[in-house]
């Protein structure tokens, strides 16, 4: 972990697991894992990319960082200090301030009988920012650095009268009102129209660079992933399967799973049917006692010990980690 | 008379939920006394008479503790088997061992020693005192069979249902019984020759008398007993010829007030109480004009005319005169004043004058009555206020004199004494309706239990004008009206009915006695 | 009725033709033209794609030829010829049996467009049976050989839609469009809501098919990439018009028109060179506020007085290629 | 089927309390049956008697547990005692005698105006923009708001007494032998007009929005569209795509509405005389005849129940989602 | 007082912020109700009768004349210049009658409506919310409460209460008639609970009650309105029947209770028909009106209940184009 120039480490997430209960019963046996040994670490200033496939439990990892859920093992560590240990009220809401979260609807993540002066305000009055003088000037600037002009106007809209991209600039005011240090985006640019994507990211960007905050980036889009985050992760099943340097991951994807994924994307110019390198199978559903490698029943490259036993992490180039028995 | 034909069926209203196969005259609402089952005798309070009925005669020794009865010759069941005097003391015995058909209590109030036959027509009523009222009760038990009921183990005796009924009513023969009607034809063995001149007996189930009230203008019943809204514009137009009705007075109708609370302790507040309502005006539009006002501060009103004692009556007139200004000068002297001038007067300490007239909810003409009454306290500066309650609270408001004022009635009896027994012997207070007013002497018993040891009509009577100079100079409760009887008939297939030129029972169905009467008086027309 | 427009002239005579399309939308704030003026034609054989962004009017386009506009919307000009007839004009009974017979369409989401109550089998062999003379057996039995077609096993007819996943529901969607061997088959965004996996296998399905079956395709997407792999031709939109259409190679290396060149520059690409992307600033335009002139000169990055007053109108540029813009 | 289960498991739950809170309800209240019975008899009945009534009744005290125990066992031996009303006959034959009166009156006028609802609600809302859609629903509107017994009435007045083409009263006319002969049946037919008409009248409104609604909603789905754009006859969209899918609320409500139906039935039986359960219901609280009141909620309880679970089935019938 | 000086220009000027704030706000408010009423007829008929009701039972007092609870005519006269809408059998006048029996018979309905609209939103909200256990058993009893007969155990209840004013009838339909529309707010609030503006006022880190109260509610704010409307005219039609059923207060002046004397005393049969049908239509006029309201509240808050002044536009439009192109 530790290289030449270490950047401070914000969030570590060792061994992460988080379980949810399958039907109405809660019993033991009926656990399905949406998480599974998930570890990392997040540094200042800069961006995780998550990625995979819908289902992979990407928001799930995302939401239980943001304590929307209880983890169900590993440890979270948050400058230094176990997540265990923000809990009194003053800590847990310490914790909320510093991990923000951004959601992927931006019509979802605004109350539609609000208005947006209202959804910048509360984080502010919730954390004791100041008086309402105080408030009110904070707003506006919030609104001018995301890039809403004019900022007294575009306080007194309601949600529905803002276009997708603007709804998502406000949600990201909202996160950063308190300075944060980690914000959590979860596919913040999925549902927005393509000509305003590119928008936000670069909005980001500059956040990440010019503010030093880290972001955690949950995508489906591998390639916005490499445009936007200097590490990827690549997630299966609950599973990181492969991550390091973004450009590693993308440009030399190890992991038959990664490379899948990167096949499937579609490339203008390269017209006409393409092989996918994996088997058609099921997605399996993840069970506590599970064994083996979730991808065995679709991999090309499957061997033997991929059927029952869980592959180790190799570190197959600086900054460049696989889950995989067949390298 | 030789000319009157036989034939024709009587339909009737039973207000019920629907017929069921139950034949038990105890159990059965009342709907086959005088009927199914003939009593002994019929006391006529509209004429004063005794009308033997099974009966010959019946005879009070002087003593006043033996009665004898006699039974008609050869009167028969309808099954044709003889009905002696040994079924007569078996119904009466029976009800020892059923207590609950002891519908007058004579077994468990402990006055009846026995009853026995002494031979095929007689029967002697032993008392253990003496009591001249006892015979009254009489005709509240069913004579019946012992040859069907004898075989009933008495525990079972409530829930006997009575299938395939022998009775000695004029009407025995069950035609059918369907939920909504059911019909009863003649007693083939009926003891009077060519009577019934009826066929049979229609009885058609409604809900209430709103439901009557249509079937009534529609011709498709007889005989109403029902209180019928307007009944010249809806029921005697639909058909002026043939629908007619009468309405005899009935039980009296008094508010009854609470003598023990203030002001209503003072007599001249009760006084003035009375002679603030307009009874014409109340019996006019409240009740349509159909009942009969009550000007008689005796206790007692129309239906009891014989008994009314003129003395009394003429003595305390003014009492209840219309007589507003009286009223509040009565008023102004017992110190109810109007101290702060909100239009209602005050007790002399200031405490207001304020109080519910309890009245049933769903008892609609009372309520109107009530209104008024309010209406006419209102225009002397008494503050009244109509209060609908539930029965079960008013019943209870009654009987543990929890009431200020109540619209209440009087007994319904062969005699005015046991109106007068209900109202102010002490032992009927916390029991009966009556009693709750809070008048009460132990002269005033005696006077009343002296009334049975006497056979004396003259010594009676005696009795009775104390009573009603008792009533009238304290005033437990103010006349208003007489009850009207209700009572509709139809002459389109039938005659004979009493009517107000022929006056020869209180036409009333809901009396097997009464009813027994007038269904051997009807006829084809 | 004539083939009327020059710029449509082609080897081949056109399978669908729309000219001068106009389709409004009667809001309770004004009336919002969705669709303006677009003409285009498509080629039996042909795979057309039609790019832009959210609220251009892709859809209201597609829904525009097989004419399954219900209120508020409106198509108040234009023509829209299929094989000689002109669909606008057709009674509903006409209209009924060409739909589904020449042309199929695949919604947006194919989630929504089962419905949820009733088999897959049923929905599979009513069109069959709306369209065709044929008995319950071998409507079934075509059904079956459908699902096959489409990689899908035969028992799946009995199931209801929540029981397949969304990839599963996607391809009897397809299935569907294809049951009566249409000529033509709409597809609008048929894969935006799967993940790139499963989008490239019913891409692999949609090749064979195509070549199995030789259908023209009308593909709506606002992914670029994915146009340019799949289509022959692409339109782009935008706020309603047509601004730029040719071959799928040219438009995608070679745009004419700004908004084109931003909305290709939008999407970072997986291998190139890892630079900042600038994309297009702004908002997209509200329908009901259009400004005078150029529709998008509040986000043109050249934008230029005469922009600001004359519609720009579609002007050849070369053989098939056409595009709307004031510099060109 | 574990759907259905714990379902079921809920619904005896809700009967165990619906049957505690009717042995509860009469104990809570004041006066009782004897009580009444000597108010009904106006004064013809002496007092001493009274208690000799009571017990004859079969009211006897005893801890109220004990009684509970009593009552719990009598409700599943369908042992309910005798009614006061009508004594000594059982309260089972009492109901039994009126409960085929009232479910043909409730039930058949539901499921008329059910039908008759559900197909002018769709018709209602497939034409929403023109003069049936817009006029229809509001008239509906105001005249099931007017009071029913004000409805009823008025037919009866109309209808029974003025112009006489309909019978007052009753279930049939009762010279006529009950049985499977057309006199019989045209007669309970007859009967029937007025009650039933003026409960479907009532009871109409309420479909139709129901229907129009759901059938809106799901008018705006792509698989609506979808169906259209296959080329499906109208008719099969309307009611194979659209209204298969509407009625699944509808489905719902049908079940609550047979309570509704029920309370909607005493009056029509009071007004018409029909030998019904609600009229019996109606005049058992005025005797307080507790084994009556409680035989006929528990029956109704056991119908509103019985017809939520018959719902819920058919729930899972008609959307396969469901059945898990 | 030095602070207020120095504040004062401030002041005045947030003051005419605060001024220009509330002239907006009011004239949103304006277009708001326009937008709702105009091409609304219900709404227009509804609220204008519910207006006319309402003032009517408000002005009660300046409008009657006569005493509503005072004999002020002989039993039932025709409707006269001096008794315009005539007397009833116990010498009232009826038109007095309706306007104050509205009083009581609207404020009966009213605060029914507001019973059951608070407890089921109180339950609904909080059973939706919290989900678990709580939600368990809070859905458990709705259930139970739901598929009670609720008339017939009304009239028990009513008989056996006795003394029943309007005081114990509102509160037995109020906590009687709840669990509709707490299943209908749980239902709407399991929907919002999972929307991400609730997750993240949450993570945020505000308050489970403020976030039912301030984050929630407002959202339903329409279901809450159509519900409590709903309530309300269910109230009303059960009061009037208990009422008819002599199970209300026959002494008080009511809707219910004139109905109630108009039965008893046969008014129908004694050609008395005023005395029935003024309170029954003043009965029906109110429900339908305010079925009305409810009916267009449903218009504008479902967006699919396409209808409006626009509608009338593009029906008008939609018959020419189908003209122009020989449809019609
Ligand atoms: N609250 C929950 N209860 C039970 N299962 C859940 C819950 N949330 C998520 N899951 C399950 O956990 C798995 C991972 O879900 P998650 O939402 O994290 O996936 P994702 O990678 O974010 O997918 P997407 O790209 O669709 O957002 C899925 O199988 C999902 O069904
Ligand atoms: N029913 C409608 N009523 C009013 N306006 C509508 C309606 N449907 C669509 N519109 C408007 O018409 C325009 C075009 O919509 P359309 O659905 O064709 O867009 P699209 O290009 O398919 O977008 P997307 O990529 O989101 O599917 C949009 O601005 C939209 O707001
Ligand atoms: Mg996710
Ligand atoms: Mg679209």
């Amino acid at each position: 972990m530790d290289n030449l120039n270490t950047p401070e480490v914000v969030l570590s997430v060792r061994n992460m697991i988080k379980d949810f209960p399958i039907g109405q019963s809660s019993s033991k046996n009926s656990l399905m894992r949406a998480v599974n040994d998930v570890s990392f670490d997040l540094c200042k200033g800069e961006a995780l990319a998550i990625v995979g496939e819908s289902g992979s439990g990407k928001s799930t990892g995302a939401r239980v960082l943001s304590r929307i859920y209880e983890k169900d093992g590993g440890d979270i560590i948050f400058k230094g200090q176990p997540l265990a240990e923000y809990v009194d009220e003053h800590g847990s809401l310490e914790y909320a301030r510093q991990v923000q979260m951004i959601f992927q609807d931006p019509f979802g993540s605004l109350n539609p009988v609000h208005s947006i002066y209202h959804h910048i305000a509360r984080p502010l009055i919730i954390h004791k920012r100041g008086d309402k003088k105080v408030i009110e000037k904070l707003v506006y600037e919030l609104l001018e650095l995301v890039g809403l002009f004019p900022a007294v106007e575009t306080a007194s809209k309601f949600p529905h009268e803002l276009s997708g991209g603007q709804r998502q600039r406000v949600a990201i005011a909202r996160a950063l009102a308190v300075d944060p240090e980690v914000i959590l985006a979860d596919e913040p640019i999925s549902m927005l129209d393509v000509s305003v994507r590119l928008g936000i990211l670069n909005l980001m960007a500059d956040l990440k660079d010019k503010h030093g905050i880290s972001f955690m980036y949950i995508t489906h889009d591998i390639a916005t992933a490499r445009y936007f985050a200097e590490k990827t992760a690549v997630m299966y099943v609950g599973h990181m399967v492969e991550w390091g340097n973004s450009d590693k991951v993308t440009q030399t994807p190890q992991h038959p799973y990664t490379q899948l994924l990167l096949s499937a994307v579609p490339e203008a110019g390269k017209s006409g049917r393409r092989e996918l390198g994996a088997k058609k199978g099921e997605i399996p559903m993840w069970k506590p006692d599970t064994k083996g490698c979730p991808f065995a029943a679709r991999c090309p490259r499957a061997i033997e010990a991929c059927a029952d036993t869980f592959p180790s992490i190799t570190e197959i180039a600086a900054d460049h980690f696989i889950r995989c028995h067949n390298i | 008379a030789e000319d009157i034909k036989q034939g024709g069926t009587l339909t009737v209203p039973i207000i019920n939920t629907g017929f069921v196969e139950n034949f038990n005259p105890y159990t059965s609402g009342g709907l086959f006394e005088g009927v199914l089952f003939e009593p002994l005798m019929v006391f006529n309070n509209m004429t004063g008479k005794v009308e033997y009925r099974l009966a010959e005669s019946a005879e009070y020794s002087t003593d006043l503790k033996t009665i004898t009865v006699k039974l008609r010759d050869n009167i028969k069941w309808s099954d044709g088997k003889a009905l002696t005097a040994k079924d007569v003391a078996f119904s009466f015995t029976m009800t020892k061992s059923a207590p609950a058909f002891d519908q007058k209590a004579i077994w468990t109030s402990g006055n009846l020693e026995s009853v026995t036959a002494t031979d095929a027509k007689t029967i002697v009523f032993k008392l253990n005192n003496a009591d001249s009222t006892f015979i009254w009760g009489l005709p509240k038990y069913h004579i019946l069979p012992e040859h069907v009921w004898g075989k009933v183990a008495a525990k079972d005796l409530p829930t006997f249902t009575n299938p395939n009924p022998v009775g000695s009513g004029p009407m025995t023969d069950i035609k059918y019984l369907k939920p909504q009607q059911m019909q009863l034809c003649r007693n083939t063995n009926y003891y009077l020759e060519n009577r019934p001149y009826i066929d049979c007996i229609t009885y058609r189930s409604y809900n209430d008398n709103s439901q009557v009230q249509p079937a009534l203008m529609k011709g498709e019943i007889d005989w109403g007993s029902n209180f019928i809204a307007d009944i010249e514009n809806t029921f005697v137009a639909a058909d002026p010829k043939n629908n007619h009705f009468w309405y005899p007075a009935n039980d009296a109708i008094h508010l009854y007030v609470n003598t023990k609370e203030a002001p209503f302790d003072n007599l001249d507040v009760r006084k003035a109480l009375s002679m603030a309502l307009d009874r014409d005006e109340i019996v006019d539009i409240a009740a349509y004009g159909y009942p009969t006002t009550n000007f008689n501060a005796g206790g007692i009103a129309e239906l009891y005319t014989p008994y009314i004692s003129k003395e009394v009556t003429e003595k305390y007139k003014a009492i209840t005169q219309f007589n507003p200004e009286k009223a509040e000068q009565l008023l102004d002297d017992a110190g109810l004043k109007d101290l702060n001038d909100d239009g209602f007067r005050q007790m002399p300490n200031g405490d207001k004058v304020e109080f519910d007239i309890n009245v049933v909810n769903g008892w609609t003409d009372w309520i109107q009555v009530v209104q008024m009454v309010t209406e006419y306290y209102e225009e002397i500066g008494i503050k009244a206020n109509v209060k609908t309650v539930d029965w079960a609270v008013y019943d209870k408001g009654l009987k543990e004199s929890e009431y200020k004022m109540s619209i209440n009635w009087s007994m319904v009896a062969t005699n005015p004494i046991e109106a007068y027994q209900a109202y102010f012997l002490t032992e009927q207070v916390g029991k009966s309706w009556h009693a709750g007013h809070g008048v009460h002497s132990p002269e005033i018993d005696t006077l009343i239990n002296s009334f049975g040891l006497t056979n004396d009509v003259a010594k009676q009577q005696e009795i009775l004008d104390q009573l009603q100079e008792f009533t009238a100079a304290n005033l437990p409760f103010i006349p208003l009206f007489s009850n009207a009887t209700w009572y509709q008939y139809r002459t389109e297939n039938l005659v004979g009915w009493p009517s107000k030129e022929n006056p020869y029972v209180q036409p009333v169905w809901y009396d097997g006695g009464k009813r027994n009467l007038i269904i051997n008086n009807l006829h084809l027309k | 009725m004539n083939v009327s427009s020059l710029n449509t002239a082609k080897s081949k005579a056109p399978l669908l033709e729309i000219n001068n399309l106009c389709v409004d939308y009667v809001s309770p704030h004004g009336i919002a033209r969705a669709v303006n003026n677009v003409s285009l034609t498509i080629a039996p054989g042909e795979t057309l794609g039609i790019a832009g962004e959210s609220g251009c009017g892709k859809s209201t386009l597609a829904f525009a030829i097989t004419r399954l506009h219900k209120a508020p919307a409106l198509i108040s000009n234009g023509e829209i010829i299929y094989n000689g007839r002109d669909i606008l004009k057709m009674t509903d009974k006409e209209l009924r049996a060409f739909r589904w017979n020449d042309v199929s369409i695949v919604f947006q989401s194919a989630m929504n467009s089962l419905n949820p109550v009733i088999t897959i089998g049923e929905q599979l062999t009513d069109v069959i049976a709306a369209h065709k003379q044929i008995s319950p057996k071998e409507a079934v039995a075509k059904a079956k050989e459908l699902l096959e077609v489409v990689g899908l096993h035969g028992d799946r007819l009995k199931s209801f839609p929540h029981q397949l996943s969304g990839g599963m529901r996607q391809r009897v969607v397809i299935a569907i469009a294809l049951a009566l061997e249409p000529k033509l088959i709409i597809m609008d965004e048929p894969t935006t809501a799967l993940d790139v996996v499963v989008e490239r296998e019913i891409l692999n399905e949609l090749y064979d098919l195509k070549e199995q079956f030789g259908f023209s395709i009308l593909f709506i997407s606002h992914d670029l990439s994915l146009m340019g792999e799949i289509a022959d031709r692409i339109g782009v939109m935008y706020a309603g018009n047509l601004i730029e259409i040719g071959d799928a190679k040219t438009v995608f290396t070679n745009p004419s028109h700004p908004y084109t060149k931003g909305l290709i520059a939008s999407f970072p690409s997986i291998h190139g060179p890892k630079e900042r992307l600038y994309g297009i600033p702004g908002d997209p335009v509200n329908l009901l506020k259009l400004p005078t002139g150029c529709n998008f000169q509040a986000r043109c990055v050249d934008c230029m007085e005469i922009c600001t007053k004359d519609d720009p109108i579609l002007a050849e540029l070369s053989v098939g290629y056409q595009a709307a813009c004031h510099k060109l | 089927m574990s759907f259905l289960l714990r379902r079921l498991g809920f619904y005896f739950t809700a009967f165990l309390i619906a049957i505690s809170f009717n042995f509860m309800l009469p104990r809570m209240m004041p006066g009782d049956p004897i009580d009444a019975l000597f108010a009904a008899a106006q004064g013809k009945m002496d007092i001493a008697q009274m208690d000799a009534v009571r017990e004859m009744y079969g009211f006897m005290d005893g801890s109220i547990f004990e009684q509970y125990i009593a009552y719990i066992q009598s409700v599943f031996t369908l042992d309910l005692g005798p009614s006061v009303l009508m004594f000594p006959i059982d309260v089972t034959t009492v109901v039994g005698m009126s409960l085929p009166w009232t479910m043909f009156l409730a039930l058949g006028s539901l499921i008329v105006s059910l039908i008759l609802g559900v197909t002018i609600g769709t018709y209602a809302s497939y034409r929403r923009e023109g003069f049936f859609g817009q006029f229809v629903p509001p008239l509906l509107a105001f005249i099931s708001n007017f009071p029913y017994i004000v409805t009823a009435l008025l037919l009866f007045y109309f209808f029974g007494l003025q112009l006489e083409i309909l019978p007052l009263a009753y279930t049939y006319d009762p010279s006529i032998d009950p049985g499977f002969t057309w006199e019989f049946i045209s007669s309970v037919a007859k009967h029937a007009v007025l009650p039933m008409g003026s409960m479907i009248l009532v009871g109409i409104a309420t479909w139709v929005f129901n229907m129009r609604n759901a059938m809106i909603n799901v008018l705006g789905e792509d698989y609506v569209t979808m169906a259209e754009a296959k080329g499906l006859s109208s008719f099969r969209v309307m009611y194979r795509y659209a209204g298969r899918n509407a009625i699944l609320p509808v489905a719902t409500a049908i079940a609550m509405a047979i309570g509704f139906s029920f309370a909607g039935s005493i009056m029509t039986e009071v007004v018409f005389n029909y030998q019904g359960l609600g009229n019996i219901l109606l005049k058992g609280i005025m005797a307080r005849d507790y084994p009556l009141i409680q035989a006929i909620l528990l029956i109704l309880v056991s119908a509103v129940l019985t017809a939520n679970f018959i719902a819920d089935l058919l729930y899972v019938w008609l959307d396969p989602r469901i059945s898990k | 007082m030095n602070k207020a000086t120095t504040m004062s220009s401030d002041a005045a000027a947030s003051a005419q912020h605060q001024k220009n704030k509330f002239k907006l706000k009011c004239h949103a408010i304006w277009i708001k109700t326009k937008a709702f009423f105009h091409g609304n007829p219900p709404a227009i008929i509804g609220v204008f009768l519910i207006t006319m009701i309402l003032l009517g039972a408000l002005f009660a007092p300046v409008l009657s004349s006569h005493n509503p609870e005072k004999r002020v005519a002989r039993p039932h006269q025709a409707p006269s210049a001096d008794h315009i809408l005539g007397s009833t059998r116990n010498g009232r006048d009826v038109y007095s009658q309706v306007l104050h029996g509205a009083r009581k018979s609207l404020t009966v309905a009213l605060f029914a409506g507001i019973i059951a609209m608070t407890i089921a939103i109180a339950v609904g909200v909080t059973s939706g919310y919290l989900g678990g256990k709580v939600d368990e058993w809070m859905n458990f009893i709705t259930n139970v409460f739901l598929v009670f007969p609720q008339l017939p155990l009304l009239i028990v209840l009513a008989a056996f209460l006795g003394q029943v004013g309007s005081l114990v009838i509102t509160v037995l339909l109020g906590v009687t008639s709840w669990p509709w529309g707490a299943r209908v707010i749980r239902s709407q609030t399991m929907a919002i609970r999972n929307k991400e503006f609730i997750i993240s006022a949450e993570a945020m880190g505000e308050s489970k009650i403020r976030i039912i109260l301030v984050e929630i509610l407002p959202n339903l704010i329409s279901i809450v309105f159509g519900g409590f409307l709903g309530t309300v005219i269910y109230a009303m039609g059960a009061e009037a029947g208990l009422g008819i059923l002599g199970l209300g207060d026959a002494t008080e002046v009511s809707w219910g209770s004139m109905l109630y004397w108009a039965q008893v005393s046969s008014s129908l049969y004694t050609g008395a028909w005023w005395e029935m049908l003024v309170p029954a239509a003043a009965l029906a006029l109110t429900g339908g009106a305010l079925a009305l309201i409810n009916m267009s509240i449903d218009q504008v808050s479902n967006p699919k209940l396409k209808t409006g002044p626009h509608m009338k536009l593009w029906k008008r439009l939609n018959r020419e184009t189908m003209k122009s192109r020989g449809l019609l």
